[in-house]
């Protein structure tokens, strides 16, 4: 008995080594356990599957910043690569807010790397920031040109060969938010029922919950959601033989699991303490007072 | 394994690990790195303040052509701020306080009855495509039951007695069972936040991986 | 008078920006965007001249008098100074970018990843099985927890579609209803402020 | 002889509703099949010729001219272009655009906020005929209040308050100050200290104010140290590492953590515990509240805050209101509930064969969510 007190009792910092271990070994010796995609992530990606050349633009549009790069630069990332091998037009909004801008640079440069047959102009668009937010997403609507003028690059829109034919919503056939924020949500507002465009979200774990309404209702295309979700969207790539770079969302995945498992453990040993010293204070007549 | 040469890496690192320090106990390297950390982003928001609002809105519309003249009163209103520095006239405060709490509250209103209320309320009806399938229509109901009991929970003004007290436990199951699959869901979230630190120190640091 | 005229203000701007909402003529729009996007941001920003007061009051005091750790404060101010300045000499340049990215970013990063030891000591402290409430708390958090990796595909084939359940059913349900609650207590405060009878935000007499 | 209906390429033109004016919307009908692009031209009243406007959306079939002049009359014309040949159809009256007064598609907000102003109003009238009718459920954090203040008193350690990370535009921010009302009345009795640190300014000279007036009211002007109340910064974590330090080193027995938080409502909330505080937490975000359950000792959820100045004061305009508050919540409750019943015969009738009620409730719906635009 007096084992398992001591256990409740546990100092939480042995709690964090045992998660500051679980989370380093599989980066440096990475293990490689499998992943099972799920429907949002399988909706999304066959959404954009099924689009090609000739089927509108997708606009992937950046919504983080450092402190959510982990979970959704993957993402991003996965998604303009699968545009660009697919020869899907693909046109990389910098994001509605001043602090996203370098994320999408660092993003689009990465990829643009892997393909370096794919031209600024011709196969992607970068655009960079504007003030305005929901002002920015209303007049996307009306004109792209206008609203923007040039691109990030500085190159006036309506000289890029794909502009020609992409004018506003009604040549876009998908939006995908990938957001830290609730800026998803000005975009169902202002783009998707406003406009009618279809709208996907790419988003942290913790804002997916929240999105479920959406999804349910049929406004959201597809949700990903937290690393898993990148990790499925990179599985699913792989499967359909599509280029995936380097994988980080799968490598994180192993950390996932293991840290996952630690604290799952820890709950049930937590719960098989807490009832053995119960029954314990009950014999004894002790009442456990709540704190 | 190649060390990183970057002072600029070299500052993260040991800012990152100052705070990861505090998870030991608090020491005067955390303390170093919180007040590092507090006076930085002061002087960061500052700055965006500075470029983002006060140029763009404030001076050049007022200084240079054309002088939007109009820009006096927003800008009396917010000298009697000042008011506050005085014991006689520090009721002057309450005019540019009513001004924006007051403005700000009737702005939100309808916002909030139309994304909080109505949008969940129209998303709450059971329209046909629901009960496509007995899978979907138990669902369907499940929701409703879930939606009805919770509001019920959340009753202030009446006991919770008989019919009334069994709904709103029904509804606190439901939102445990929210509580409990939120928090399991952000663990996700969280750690890999710590993987992308763990991340950093390895490889652009350490440069192990 | 004097109290009575900051409430009349309230109630004035407070109605007119909210059937503002419901004219969609441009006069409407053009009396929005000079209160929203020139008042409130002005009166926003003299309010920082308060912050900027109580943040050097509180530190320089600490200073002055040497009490315990004021050299913490004295970081604190060459901080502030140090980013204030570096931004508004090199009108952000590269030199204020890298102190973002290279301290600010990961200061910001760092503090943020500690909620992945945190969530683990909470959920081992909290989740005991006291009570029924808890024990559903519990139990739904190691159920979502275990079908979120893909480890608990293996434990049992239908793992995630459950865990797609538990958060699209009942947890939604739940959100859904929460959210109705908290927009008709918002809505209510925000009612109240208009009509004068909130008033602690104006110092409560 | 069957006479085959060719339903011919048509277009259509109306003032955009509910806009500020200056623009046009045009919808194309029975776009013929293979239709590559259809241009859209425009007449202006007086002139000759037919300009180019743009492009009308294949996909939607709409466009909204926005490049018009309110009060001027317009003709269009649109021009089908298929792989062979051209489809044109034009309109026949003149068209002209203007800006609408009263914003059609928000009438159900329109509506709910009538319903709501009207009861809440009704209630606070009532309540101050007779107080003592109104009814509050009990709310255990707010009666743990003065527990967990005695017991800071007790042990000789100062109160802790957070805010929040909000502005005071947030309705969760506001029912912290009141709160803050409350918790500094309490201090001031047990003559304990408290320590107020601040994310925004306006709520920080807000918290001053209050926290002065209920020193005084208590009858302890004095004891009230104004630098107990300071601003830390504008920045979520590096608010989250000064607060984290302040726990610390002043030990407070008593935390409160009530406002709007976001993620690092968990960094306090575990910091708190880890010094052997009581906890007692409320917040308006609805993705923290599991954080506060599962790591606070006592939780206001959500709109419990903003009962928590009438359940305390006991003022009869605030009971009201929350009696206003839960009658529409019983409004809504019975349209969802009569939306289903309704919705379940419109199902059951159509299956039938009989439409008209799935037209109704279709069309109640569409009411509905075209406030959403």
């Amino acid at each position: 008995m007096g084992f398992w007190q001591r256990f409740l009792k546990l100092d939480r910092r042995w709690i964090f080594l045992g998660i500051t271990v679980v989370v380093i070994i599989p980066l440096i010796k990475p293990i490689g356990l499998p992943i099972k995609p799920t429907k949002p992530v399988i909706d999304l990606f066959t959404y954009i599957d099924t689009l090609g050349p000739e089927s509108g633009a997708v606009m992937v549009v950046t919504g983080f910043d450092p402190s959510t790069m982990p979970e959704l630069m993957p993402m991003e990332q996965a998604l303009l690569r699968h545009c660009l091998v697919k020869g899907i037009p693909v046109i990389s909004l910098g994001g509605l807010y001043p602090a996203y801008i370098g994320m999408a640079k660092m993003a689009i440069d990465e990829v643009t790397e892997e393909f370096p047959d794919k031209k600024s102009g011709e196969d992607y668009v970068f655009l960079g920031f504007i003030p305005g937010v929901s002002a920015v997403i209303l007049s996307i609507g009306i004109d792209i040109a206008t609203t923007f003028g040039n691109d990030y690059y500085g190159t006036p829109i309506d000289s890029l060969p794909m502009m020609s034919s992409i004018m506003n919503y009604s040549d876009i056939s998908l939006v995908v938010d990938v957001s830290g924020t609730s800026t998803p949500e000005y975009w169902l507002m202002y783009a998707q029922e406003r406009y009618g465009v279809n709208v996907g979200v790419a988003c942290t774990a913790v804002s997916a919950p929240a999105y479920y309404a959406f999804l349910q209702s049929g406004q959201f295309v597809g949700m990903l959601g937290g690393l898993k979700g990148a990790a499925e969207y990179e599985e699913l790539m792989t499967r359909k033989g599509y280029p995936t770079g380097r994988r980080n969302a799968t490598i994180g995945m192993d950390s996932q699991s293991l840290a996952h498992l630690l604290i799952i453990l820890l709950i049930i040993l937590g719960n098989v303490g807490y009832f053995i010293v119960r029954r314990g204070e009950r014999k004894q007549g002790i009442i456990m007072r709540k704190r | 394994m190649s060390i990183s040469t970057s002072i600029w890496v070299w500052i993260a690192a040991l800012l990152t690990l100052m705070v990861y320090s505090f998870l030991y106990k608090d020491n005067p390297f955390y303390r170093l790195a919180e007040h590092i950390f507090m006076g930085l982003s002061l002087g960061y928001t500052l700055t965006i303040l500075w470029y983002n609002y006060i140029i763009p809105r404030v001076y050049e519309p007022l200084f240079l052509p054309p002088h939007q003249w109009s820009l006096i009163f927003p800008i009396l209103l917010g000298l009697m701020t000042f008011g506050i520095f005085s014991k006689k006239y520090n009721w002057l405060i309450k005019y540019p306080l009513a001004f924006y709490v007051g403005g700000y509250a009737g702005l939100r209103i309808p916002l909030l009855l139309q994304s909080w209320i109505i949008r969940q309320v129209e998303a709450s009806f059971l329209t046909p495509d629901k009960f496509t399938s007995v899978y979907s229509s138990i669902n369907a109901i499940l929701i409703f039951v879930g939606l009805v009991t919770t509001l019920i929970y959340f009753y202030f003004s009446k006991k919770r007695e008989h019919g009334f007290g069994a709904a709103a436990n029904v509804g606190i199951i439901f939102i445990m069972v929210a509580f409990g699959a939120a928090f399991g869901y952000t663990v996700m979230a969280r750690i890999s936040l710590l993987i992308g630190r763990m991340q950093f120190l390895i490889q652009e640091w350490l440069g192990i991986m | 008078m004097r109290r009575k005229l900051p409430l009349i203000i309230a109630f004035g701007i407070g109605f007119a920006m909210l059937i503002q909402y419901f004219i969609p003529h441009p006069r409407s729009e053009a009396f929005y965007n000079v209160i929203v996007q020139q008042w409130f941001i002005i009166i926003f920003a003299f309010m920082y001249i308060f912050a900027l007061r109580s943040f050097f009051m509180h530190h320089i005091t600490k200073v002055k008098k040497k009490k315990e750790g004021y050299i913490f404060s004295a970081v604190a101010m060459v901080s502030v100074l140090f980013m204030l300045l570096s931004g508004l000499i090199t009108s952000r340049g590269p030199f204020f970018d890298s102190l973002y990215n290279y301290m600010i970013a990961p200061l910001q990063g760092t503090m943020f990843s500690l909620l992945a030891f945190f969530i683990a000591s909470a959920a081992f402290r909290a989740f005991r099985a006291r009570n029924v409430q808890a024990t559903l708390l519990l139990v739904t958090a190691t159920v979502v927890m275990i079908g979120r990796v893909p480890i608990g595909d293996y434990l049992w084939k239908g793992m995630p579609a459950l865990v797609e359940w538990v958060m699209t059913i009942p947890s939604m349900a739940a959100m859904r209803g929460i959210r109705i609650g908290v927009g008709l207590g918002a809505v209510a405060t925000a009612m109240k402020i208009i009509l004068g009878i909130e008033r602690s935000y104006m110092g409560g007499e | 002889m069957i006479f085959l209906l060719i339903l011919s390429f048509s277009i259509s033109a109306k003032d955009t509703p509910d806009d500020a004016g200056g623009s046009i919307t045009i919808n194309a009908y029975n776009i013929p099949e293979g239709t590559q692009r259809i241009l859209l031209y425009r007449l202006a009243g007086g002139d000759t010729i037919y300009e180019e406007v743009g492009l009308i959306s294949i996909f939607k079939g709409e466009y909204d001219d926005a490049s018009v002049v309110d009060g001027m009359e317009y003709l269009y014309r649109g021009k089908a272009i298929t792989e062979d040949r051209a489809y044109v159809a034009e309109i026949k009256e003149y068209i002209s655009s203007s800006p609408e007064w009263f914003n059609k598609s928000r009438t159900s907000v329109l509506l709910l906020l009538i319903l709501f102003w009207v009861v809440v109003l009704i209630y606070i009238q009532l309540a101050k005929k007779n107080p003592e009718g109104l009814f509050i459920r009990r709310l255990p954090p707010l009666e743990a209040m003065d527990e967990a203040v005695g017991r800071a008193t007790e042990m000789g350690k100062p109160v802790l308050y957070v805010p929040g990370i909000e502005y005071i535009t947030d309705a969760g921010t506001l029912a912290s100050i009141t709160i803050l009302e409350m918790v500094g009345k309490k201090v001031a009795e047990y003559d304990t200290r408290i320590i107020n640190p601040h994310f925004d300014p306006i709520v920080m000279t807000i918290a001053q104010e209050t926290l002065k007036t209920a020193f005084s009211e208590a009858g302890r002007p004095d004891a009230f140290n104004k630098d107990d109340v300071f601003y830390l910064t504008s920045e979520q974590f590096g608010f989250a590492a000064g607060v984290d330090g302040i726990m610390h080193r002043e030990k407070p027995g008593a935390i409160f953590l009530q406002g709007y938080f976001y993620a690092e409502s968990l960094i306090l909330a575990e910091t708190g515990y880890s010094i052997g505080a009581i906890q007692i937490a409320g917040t308006n975000a609805t993705t923290q509240l599991p954080f506060f359950v599962a790591a606070c000792d006592y939780v206001l959820l959500g709109e419990e805050m903003f009962a928590a100045s009438a359940y305390i004061s006991r003022e009869p305009r605030l009971l009201g209101s929350i009696k206003g508050a839960d009658l529409v919540k019983s409004a809504l409750l019975i349209l969802i509930g009569a939306g289903v019943i309704f919705g379940t015969i419109a199902f059951i009738a159509d299956n039938a064969g009989n439409p008209t009620y799935m037209e109704i409730f279709n069309k109640i719906l569409e009411f509905l969510a075209r406030a959403a635009s």
